[in-house]
């Protein structure tokens, strides 16, 4: 006979204000089969637990159901606390009145009794549920950090330090990010280079790290603690044991003209390249786009020149495969491109930049070596005009999110320009300054103050090439929404950080969840910040939302240390919630038939064929047989299986038929 | 006629069957099934227009599993339903033999499931046209008539289950209507549980009911219920290009997908 | 083959702007495209009925629509860019809003569908002349124009989902296929004035000069248009423009349908120029043979 | 409680959800406290993968008003393909549903991802009100109630 306990929290008011919790706990006691309906203020807390806890004890509890907040939120919880009383976790199920109840309803008497019906379905699934032992696994202590931007190097060595394995993988020939890119870093203006070069020869260097550039991510299977991961390693068309990155292919390479990535267009490469002169590592990849000799099919002056013969034309993408405990995911971010602005010219005009492409401008080692000077002529501009929150904060564009670095760098643009240029005018278009950072707002306060930078509060409608000039109109909102219009010589956009291109394919690759613009989501947003939905898988940097650098080191290092936790385990412990095949005794041994079709339904291909034997060892019966330690129980075999020989285990079929009827039938 | 009995006959003398499976006369004009064990006894057998019946569930009979040397008269239904029973796993090569006629009515030996499978190309496969009239009546009904249409139809079910004893595909040792843990089939036979019984029964044929119609030729009671099976499988095949016993090592249409499968109504 | 279309010629057609109903008609004539009038049509609401009442504004166009789709049509030619706008806009709204929808069908004592194709006259140049202009046309259209859109045809985009919103481009390319070289310009969809031309004149002298000033300074012959109310605005309005920008200019403003009844060669009383303030004294030359009428497709964004 | 007068209808709506995308999504409703109508409650499964026909028809057959059924986004799957399997599933589910003359306006399909709070608020409404147009679920009601007479009878 059951004897359920019915845990009822009000979540402070969070739940009792809409749900009458008394009235909900005092219908439960009288469901069949519960021994003990109570309520309390707060169930989480400790005084609540112990509740749960003494209850189990003094009532011999069969099944607790604990009905507050969303299982996803402290379902580990309450069943850690039954665990400690010495229930069996797994006979603790959640009812969710709170985030599917409480809080998406008004008071009344309809919220009140959703709530009894929600605790009455889980007080009949319960009654099923089976006391069930965790599954322990072995890990493999490699991380696989995807992505060689300032993320990923930061928690790439913070992990190898700790003594583990790494492999780090890297799309673009060399590792540095976006960081590489950038002139000098706010609030301090020290040099971005300066501070990021010596962490990329660490990684290139350090014994614990295996790096991977100019690779990407083919596919990913596995769970926690086991990935597989298989990593396609684009040809380089080169052999890199045996190049020594002397560059003599590059300056001989006769195709000059290709706009550089690493520049943002503004500078040019060759076909045989490098990203940049400090790239690591420091050795060419041929663009086979723009390879004469792969579009017409001679040149080959790079294997002429080439010293130790290292240019290999024929070599083909090659793949490794890595087992791996957990990933890390820093890819990084992008910035949103000009010609994403109808207003202000769909990208037409050479002199409407956007602020990675002023970086580069502003860098000692960019196109124009630290001068600014506009990418039409030349000419070094008298007035900039920057833009902030160009396609931030604007739902029109579908972005209403803040992108949270523009306000810092656009701050930082303009004083750039202002030290470089004296007499040179910067204006700033802006919506509201947000500088919430150490430092941060006194940086702004001197661009202001010292740097006389023109800050104007409003929104720039239009932007137009007029003689040579760009004809800036926008409102000043503190002047009465007073019109302004500005001749620029230049204009900056200050466009939003948007998820990196192809984030959202790698997301599906590895099934980790993504919000709508298609950055990762983290599992919590608070107490979470750094782990995804997927065990095992972790998140460091932009990729997750744009962050500024101490942001981003900050959440590498946290993720590193989620790592690192991970791997101080031999053996990783997995809920059983898995599917198996169910037996019976003799002659049937099992309702399965053996058709095999459940093979063919697995995405783990953790199903396979079990001979059942007699005792002389002849084949008896072929029948389906699940593997624990692949199966991850989605269940697809369960609905699929005709003669219901399969079953999952904390879902199986008692239980939901028994919610079914349950929460219809009060 | 007589070339049947005279292989049948030599097959049986020879020692390389001890049983043949096929039809004999029965009452009313229709033949009903025989085993036919003694060489004697060959002359039982017929295979004419009136042998329609689908005979391929005894392959995978427990009691003729056993027998060593055994051959099936199949007409075209009972070859598909071969195609899918080996396809499922349930029946293996070389375990029996198969007799089939060509288009003039000429014995063949069909020997391999290849060679089974290119017989059945040859092969008719959509249903006839009585039912497809029938088909075409009932999805011309507003909802509401053919609610009340199938509600009729339902509550004449007696569950007496011969739909399921005669169709080849229905093999499970424990069918779903004998788990009581959850009953997912009510035990008595009112409309709303012989409702959910045959939806069940033409959702677990998806893509394996070969349209032989055994299961309503069987019914005592004379349901349409074959047009709930046919419904389901002329799906399969227009949306996913999936027919029943056509190949030995076809998926089946549930236990597999297509990323750009289409769909109109999920939101 | 005969073509047929339901049209909506609304209240300007029939008024101040009947060079536009006119040349549209020749147009539809040369093309073998009959219009058939909604039967019984009413006003749009323009701009007024919205800033009175939110129901009268929606069943003052939901009539013309229900009258539309009870005359049987799919699709109807609405040239006046307020109506294609007001007409558009209702259609969506109501048929994404099933209890305005009843509200609106009580008034108007209708049954909506709200599955007409509401084409404006850019639309429907594409989709019946275009393609059919070759040996048609007679003159080339050899001159520097400024094509300007306004803001009811493109706006709000999401709605209309007609071209661009910002930097249109879909009237540039049916006269560049006449063999007009049309300018770049940031005043496309730039404000005329609009309803101010009565009680404001001086404030539409100012907004619609700066589209003028900016046409002529950028080489314009010609400004495009079709919308009425620009054009009332950038013709009728020459005078209070001139004053306002102290400056005569005097570029012919033309609808897009008259542009190309001359390109097909019609005569001054066809197309209707010869109703305009400011004289449209525009040489066409002959065309050579085997001209170029091909409509190049600009890439979106 | 189930009347024809519309106004005092309230439909019984089940919905079953997979734990990754839609439950997480249905959470994101609460957090985000979005309101919806009370009438929908949620049963958890894994993936829509393991969401049997047989419980579509078990909550017709115990008295719902409607169903919706919910998951995650194609390729968004947390078990790479359990969307995928489930959606051929409901394509040949539901056309053999219609076949019989079930309603299928009662049964909505839908794909809500953890990030669409605001979409599941929306679903739930428009179920809702599509089936307080439609009134109870009769055809299956007349089905239960003589149901029950049979058992009894049995008895």
């Amino acid at each position: 006979m059951a004897r359920i306990g019915v845990f009822i929290c009000h979540c402070g008011e969070n739940i009792s204000a809409t749900v009458d919790c008394e009235k909900v706990a005092k219908v439960a006691s009288e469901f069949p089969g519960v021994a003990v309906s109570v309520d309390y203020k707060y169930m989480c807390s400790d005084p609540g637990q112990n509740l749960v806890k003494e209850a189990i004890i003094e009532h011999k509890l069969t099944g607790v159901v604990v009905s507050a907040c969303s299982p996803r939120m402290h379902e580990p919880t309450f069943r850690n606390a039954c665990a400690e009383a010495g229930l069996n976790p797994f006979l603790c199920e959640m009812a969710n009145i709170r985030e599917h109840c409480s809080w998406v309803h008004e008071k009344g008497d309809a919220t009140t009794q959703k709530a009894i019906d929600i605790v009455r379905t889980l007080v009949e699934k319960v009654k099923r549920n089976e006391a069930l032992a965790p599954i322990y696994v072995p890990i493999s202590k490699t991380a696989v950090v995807i992505g060689g931007g300032v993320a990923g190097i930061q928690a790439a060595l913070d992990i190898a330090d700790a003594g583990h394995k790494v492999v780090m993988v890297e799309r673009e020939p060399s590792i540095g990010g976006h960081m590489s890119q950038l002139s000098e870093t706010f609030p301090t203006l020290d040099c971005s280079q300066c501070i990021l070069t010596p962490r990329m020869v660490d990684v290139a260097r350090h014994p614990n790290i295996t790096l991977y550039t100019y690779a990407e991510i083919e596919s990913v299977d596995g769970s926690i603690g086991n990935f597989n991961v298989k990593i396609r390693l684009k040809s380089k068309s080169l052999d890199e044991k045996v190049c020594t990155g002397c560059g003599a292919c590059i300056q001989k390479c006769p195709v000059k003209k290709i706009p550089s990535e690493f520049e943002q267009g503004l500078g040019m490469r060759t076909a045989i390249y490098v990203p940049f002169p400090q790239a690591v590592p420091n050795k060419p990849v041929i663009d086979r786009k723009n390879c004469t000799y792969y579009i017409k099919g001679k040149c080959k002056v790079c294997e002429i020149v080439c010293p130790t013969k290292a240019i290999r034309f024929d070599q083909e993408d090659s793949f490794v495969e890595v087992q791996a405990g957990a990933l890390l995911l820093a890819t990084g971010f992008d910035v949103l491109k000009t010609s994403a602005f109808p207003e202000y010219g769909y990208g037409k005009y050479k002199d409407v930049i956007d602020g990675l492409q002023f970086e580069r401008l502003a860098s000692a080692s960019g196109p124009t070596k630290g001068e600014i000077r506009r990418p039409s002529d030349g000419q070094i501009p008298k007035k900039i005009v920057f833009i902030a929150c160009a396609g931030s904060r604007d739902p029109a564009k579908g972005r209403e999110y803040c992108s949270k670095i523009c306000c810092m760098y656009t701050a930082k643009h303009a004083m750039l320009y202002k030290h470089k240029v004296h007499e040179g005018t910067p204006y700033i278009f802006y919506m509201d300054i947000r500088a919430t950072g150490k430092m941060y707002e006194e940086f702004v306060r001197r661009a202001i103050e010292e740097d006389e930078v023109k800050y104007i509060r409003g929104r720039v409608s239009q932007v137009y090439e007029k003689n040579g000039k760009l004809i800036v109109r926008g409102v000043d909102t503190l002047l009465m929404g007073q019109p302004v219009e500005i001749e620029a010589d230049m204009v900056v956009l200050a466009t939003a950080g948007i998820a990196n291109q192809g984030s959202e394919e790698l997301a599906q690759k590895l099934h980790v969840s993504y919000d709508k613009h298609k950055f990762f989501s983290e599992a919590h947003p608070k107490l979470k910040p750094v782990e995804t939905n997927t065990a095992g898988i972790f998140l460091a940097g932009a990729c997750q939302s744009t962050k500024d650098i101490p942001e981003t080191v900050a959440a590498a290092s946290g993720a590193a240390a989620k790592v690192v936790g991970l791997f101080s385990n031999d053996m990783l412990k997995r809920d059983p919630l898995i599917a198996i095949v169910k037996k019976s005794p003799p002659p049937v041994y099992s309702s399965c038939t053996g058709c095999f079709m459940c093979i063919q339904v697995c995405p783990y291909q953790a199903i396979d064929k079990e001979e059942i034997k007699d005792r002389n060892g002849n084949i008896i019966k072929t029948i389906s047989h699940i593997n624990p330690g692949l199966c991850q129980g989605c269940g697809t075999c369960v609905a699929f299986c005709k003669s219901k020989s399969i079953d999952i285990l904390g879902y199986n079929h008692d239980q939901v038929y028994a919610e079914v009827s349950a929460l219809l039938n009060e | 006629m007589n070339n049947i009995q005279q292989k049948t006959k030599e097959l049986l003398e020879s020692g390389a069957c001890t049983l043949i499976i096929g039809y004999e006369k029965g009452t009313g004009g229709k033949a009903r099934p025989v085993f036919v064990r003694k060489a004697e006894h060959a002359a039982k057998l017929i295979f004419d227009e009136s042998c329609d019946q689908n005979i391929a569930g005894y392959l995978y009979r427990q009691e003729i599993k056993n027998e060593s040397k055994k051959a099936i008269v199949a007409n075209n239904h009972t070859l598909k339903s071969i195609v899918e029973l080996a396809s499922e796993n349930q029946i293996h090569e070389g375990d029996f033999m198969v007799l089939a006629f060509t288009a003039e009515g000429e014995i063949i030996e069909l020997k391999s499931f290849e060679e089974i499978e290119k017989h059945v190309a040859t092969l008719y496969h959509g249903l006839n046209d009585e039912d497809k009239a029938t088909m075409q009546k009932i999805e011309a009904m507003t909802m509401e008539e053919r609610w009340g249409f199938w509600e009729n139809e339902f509550s004449k079910c007696i569950k007496c289950y011969a739909c399921r004893a005669s169709c080849p595909m229905c093999y499970c040792p424990t069918c779903t209507v004998e788990i009581n843990q959850p009953q997912w089939i009510p035990v008595p036979s009112h409309t709303l549980g012989n409702l959910e019984w045959h939806v069940m029964r033409a959702m677990h044929l998806a893509g394996r009911c070969i349209t032989c119609g055994q299961c309503a030729k069987s019914c005592p009671l004379d349901l349409p219920i074959h047009l709930l099976t046919y419904k389901v499988a002329l799906d399969s095949e227009q949306y996913f290009d999936s027919v029943a016993g056509t190949s030995v090592c076809a998926n089946n249409v549930l236990a597999t997908f297509k990323t750009e499968d289409h769909e109109n109504f999920i939101r | 083959m005969q073509k047929k279309i339901g049209y909506y010629p609304g209240c300007s057609l029939e008024g101040s702007a009947r060079e536009y109903n006119e040349s549209v008609q020749t147009l539809a004539k040369a093309f073998d495209v009959t219009l058939e009038q909604v039967p019984d049509w009413n006003c749009c609401g323009a701009t007024a009925a919205h800033n009175l009442n939110k129901v009268l504004s929606f069943a003052l166009p939901a009539r013309i629509l229900a009258n539309a789709e009870k005359a049987g049509m799919e699709n109807i030619l609405v040239p006046c860019a307020a109506c294609y706008n007001r007409l558009s806009m209702v259609q969506h709204e109501l048929g994404k809003n099933e209890s305005l929808r009843n509200e609106v069908n009580a008034i108007i004592e209708a049954d909506l569908k709200c599955n007409l194709k509401i084409l404006n006259i850019i639309q429907f140049i594409q989709m019946f002349i275009s393609d059919f202009v070759g040996d048609k046309q007679q003159l080339l259209f050899n001159k520097k124009v400024a094509c300007y859109y306004g803001c009811l045809l493109v706006r709000p985009n999401d709605v209309l989902g007609f071209d661009r919103a910002e930097d249109p481009q879909m009237m540039d390319e049916v006269m560049k296929s006449l063999g007009a070289d049309t300018i770049d310009w940031p005043f496309k969809t730039e404000c005329c004035g609009a309803g101010l031309s009565v009680s404001r004149t001086d404030i539409v002298g100012n907004l619609s000069g700066r589209i003028v000033k900016e046409a002529a300074d950028r080489g314009a012959e010609a400004i495009i248009v079709a919308c009425p109310m620009c054009h009332s605005n950038l013709d009728m309005r020459r005078p209070a423009i001139e004053k306002a920008i102290g400056e005569k200019i005097d570029i012919p403003v033309i609808y897009i349908s008259q542009a190309i009844d001359m390109a097909l060669g019609k005569t001054q009383k066809e197309t209707g120029i010869n109703r305009h303030f400011v004289p449209v004294n525009i040489e066409l030359k002959k065309k050579e043979a085997e001209p170029q009428v091909v409509i190049e497709k600009t890439e979106e964004k | 409680m189930e009347t024809n007068n519309n106004n005092s209808f309230e439909p019984k709506v089940v919905a079953f959800v997979c734990n990754w995308c839609t439950y997480a999504g249905a959470d994101l409703t609460g957090t985000s406290r979005i309101k919806y109508a009370p009438n929908v409650k949620i049963i958890r499964f894994p993936c829509t993968g393991r969401i049997d026909y047989m419980l579509l028809m078990k909550a017709f057959a115990n008295g719902a008003d409607g169903i919706i059924v919910s998951g995650c986004h194609p390729n968004d799957c947390h078990y790479t393909s359990g969307n995928f399997h489930a959606r051929r599933r409901w394509m040949i589910f539901r056309n053999l549903c219609d076949f019989i003359g079930m309603d299928m306006n009662r049964v909505v399909f839908s794909w809500v991802s953890a990030a669409e709070g605001a979409k599941w608020a929306e679903i739930v409404n428009t179920t809702v009100d599509t089936i307080r147009q439609l009134g109870p679920a009769t055809s299956f009601q007349k089905l239960i109630k003589n149901s029950v007479f049979e058992e009894v009878g049995n008895e």
